[in-house]
């Protein structure tokens, strides 16, 4: 489903991972671990096409991955179930039922996302993942201010989503129940100083040293 | 497509979306011109389209920032340059639902505050044709701009300087077909350019927008 | 040997005065930013090379 | 015959390596003191011919010596705008460092030939016209033309990210062609609705005589070398400052 390999990403024109590479096949979930900074945000971003590689490939098909950033994209005005709404709609139209039964939102459908407490929204912002349809979901630490219980909904969609043939990309500091998961901890990648040539063109600092 | 005109249309509208805030701004700034350049009707119905077209241009030029800063602060934006629709077509989306909750409330409202400036009989269906039209690639250029300046901080006046220059054009032709209503005057070449334009920045523009947006989101 | 100008000898100066004013400025911001510039970069590439032994 | 047309595509191709910053720091190192001097010299033959050495004009005095530093100013103006429109495309096809740094190291010098077109134009105006300032279309294309160096400076000073702010100045750039242009029929449109005829013309459309024609010529060529001498100064700054950014990236990285 994902195939990566030689993989080199910056941030701010400065290379911040290289060589880094794995695959991903359907049923497989992938948990990136690293010390702030090393390039976890930036790293999934770049497998999301939002910004180009410095090196390396990424080999994916289209309209394969759905990217849930550390925003929850959550319109404050806007009730639960418009603001799933919307998103299931953008992204070609299944029903929003699933998503609310999973992430336990069926008793808040009415509510404005202003009025919801942080992990509810965080609850939402997950729950948008389940109604693009797409395969393979990356999260940025998806579990940030939720509550045990709340953690325990999120690992049993995964779960139904693996078991469905869906894989799962997950930056994260602690230890989900996803027991079957790999872990890639993505502090070796850390270009040594003043060793790394990234390959092709040379992008931002590169052509100035 | 709908569902994100919808979705836009409804942030706009509802409390604390600044849907009023520009007609508000219009409406002082049209109140404000006699105050300061005399009461002398004579001088004000001349001088009447000029500053209602440029009262609706400045009210448009507020709210432009909210075009994308939102769904860049809250993580929208990125989910929507990875959707299935193209960049280009929520760009092109997002700027019509702009022009639906401001050029056009903008353009509805010039003729009521036209009364107060004196404008003449045969001013007001060419002020409206050619602010129905203008304010479309105000829109359109508007959210170039905001597309550039999307991810700084206190772009705000920023964005006023590098949009005010694009506007140049746009205003030139709708201020003049207004001006030539006025008093009188055939509009017909005006009007094909002032056209010219709104349909040109409405093909291009959006292109040019989701470039600048995606080396923002980068 | 001042050239007669006649009676428009102040815009004539005036015109020389501020153009040349203005490229003496561009020009004298451009160096003093470039010699800044180059100070600090031999600084950091001194700090570089003695890092590198 | 086909090893004969191989050369000049080796030759066009080998153009790019003056693109690579280390190389174009060599270049332009040598020939900046050569390219500096000729500014320098041309510019002193050319105004000092001018100011001095040239007659009144029969109809405008002596104001006609201010043409030696508004034509070439003006000239420059436009020009040096054109020259960002090119080498923000060179950054956008071919994503050239110095292409990019040089549009940016072009437009405050740019700018600054914008600005003194209209300050010596201005207090032409006074004498001539009776007024400082007129909106004509010519006056008025360059006052728009001196709004967009002003938004593109500041669009590349607020963008922290040196890449992203090439891209988005190029982009700017490229937009902001097009509407300079279309501004430019505007106002021309717009000026005409206002007055009818009443153009003021500038001196460049009457036929100009050899005795203010060479030193002219002299003083634009004094003005196009001095633009070149700065771009290429400020270029090397920006180069400069790019891989000082670089250094310190990476010692912070280490």
């Amino acid at each position: 489903m994902l195939n990566v390999s030689g993989l080199a990403v910056a941030r701010g024109g400065v290379c911040v991972l290289s060589g880094v590479g794995f695959t991903l096949a359907p049923g497989q979930a992938l948990i990136l671990r690293g010390p702030n900074g090393v390039g976890k945000t930036t790293l999934l971003r770049t497998l999301a096409g939002l910004q180009p590689p410095l090196a390396g490939s990424v080999a994916c098909g289209e309209d394969v991955i759905a990217y849930a950033g550390h925003a929850d994209g959550v319109k404050p005005t806007l009730t639960v179930t418009e603001n799933l709404t919307f998103w299931a709609q953008v992204f070609g139209g299944g029903g929003i039922g699933a998503a609310m039964a999973a992430f336990d939102l069926d008793g808040l459908a009415d509510r404005a996302a202003q009025n919801l407490s942080a992990g509810q929204k965080r609850r939402l912002g997950l729950a948008r993942m389940m109604v693009t349809g797409r395969p393979l979901w990356m999260f940025d630490e998806p579990t940030v201010s939720l509550d045990a219980a709340s953690v325990g909904l999120f690992e049993t969609a995964v779960r139904v989503h693996l078991a469905g043939g869906g894989a799962a990309i997950m930056a994260t500091h602690i230890d989900l129940g996803l027991t079957d998961a790999r872990v890639l901890d993505l502090s070796p990648f850390r270009p040594q100083p003043g060793g790394v040539r990234t390959g092709n063109a040379p992008t931002g600092d590169e052509a100035f040293l | 497509m709908i569902a994100l005109l919808r979705r836009d249309m409804a942030v706009a509208t509802r409390a604390g979306g600044g849907f009023g805030l520009g007609l508000a701004f219009f409406l002082v700034v049209v109140v404000l011109v006699p105050l300061s350049v005399g009461p002398d009707t004579a001088v004000l119905s001349r001088i009447a389209p000029g500053i209602l077209w440029l009262g609706a241009l400045l009210a448009c030029l507020l709210s432009l920032d909210r075009i994308f800063a939102l769904d860049f602060e809250d993580g929208s934006l990125d989910l929507l340059a990875t959707a299935p629709l193209p960049l280009e077509g929520a760009v092109a989306v997002k700027a019509f639902a702009h022009w639906l909750t401001t050029g056009l409330p903008l353009t509805l409202m010039a003729p009521v505050l036209g009364v107060l400036l004196n404008l003449p009989v045969p001013g007001y269906r060419w002020l409206l044709a050619s602010l129905l039209l203008g304010t479309s690639a105000l829109s359109v250029i508007g959210a170039f701009g905001a597309a550039l300046t999307v991810g700084l901080r206190r772009g705000g006046l920023l964005l006023s300087l590098l949009v005010l220059p694009l506007y140049v054009p746009t205003l030139i032709f709708g201020a003049e077909v207004a001006r030539r209503g006025a008093e009188g005057m055939p509009v017909a070449t005006p009007l094909a350019l002032l056209a010219g334009i709104s349909l040109g920045c409405a093909a291009l523009m959006p292109f040019a927008a989701a470039a600048a947006l995606r080396v923002n989101l980068r | 040997m001042m050239p007669e100008l006649g009676k428009y000898a102040v815009e004539v100066i005036s015109a020389y005065v501020v153009s040349v004013a203005l490229l003496g400025g561009i020009v004298w911001a451009s160096l003093r930013e470039g010699a800044r510039v180059r100070r600090e970069l031999r600084s950091v590439e001194a700090r570089r090379d003695r890092a590198d032994g | 015959m086909q090893h004969k047309d191989s050369v000049p595509i080796s030759r066009r191709m080998s153009l790019w390596e003056y693109a690579n910053p280390k190389k174009f720091m060599q270049v332009s190192g040598a020939a900046l003191p050569w390219v500096g001097g000729l500014a320098a010299l041309c510019l002193a033959v050319g105004l000092i011919w001018g100011f001095f050495f040239t007659p009144d004009d029969f109809r405008q005095g002596s104001t006609v010596k201010i043409i030696y530093i508004h034509v070439p100013a003006a000239l420059m103006g436009i020009n040096a705008w054109l020259m960002m429109l090119v080498t923000s495309l060179i950054w956008l096809v071919r994503r050239h460092h110095v292409s990019a740094l040089a549009a940016k190291a072009a437009a405050p010098v740019g700018l600054v030939m914008t600005v003194i077109a209209l300050a010596t134009g201005a207090i032409w105006g006074q004498p001539m016209w009776g007024t400082w300032w007129a909106w004509d279309p010519r006056l008025t294309s360059f006052l728009i033309l001196g709004l967009f160096y002003l938004g593109y400076i500041a669009l590349w000073a607020a963008i922290d990210n040196p890449d992203t702010a090439a891209d988005l100045t190029s982009v700017l750039c490229l937009v902001g062609s097009v509407f300079a242009l279309l501004s430019r029929y505007a106002v021309l449109f717009w000026n005409q609705g206002l007055h009818q005829g009443a153009s003021l013309t500038v001196t460049q459309d009457n036929p100009i005589s050899d005795i203010y024609y060479w030193p002219l010529i002299t003083s634009i060529s004094g003005f196009v070398l001095l633009f070149l001498t700065l771009v290429l100064v400020r270029t090397r700054t920006e180069i400069r400052r790019r891989r000082l950014q670089a250094l310190l990236n990476r010692e912070r990285m280490a």
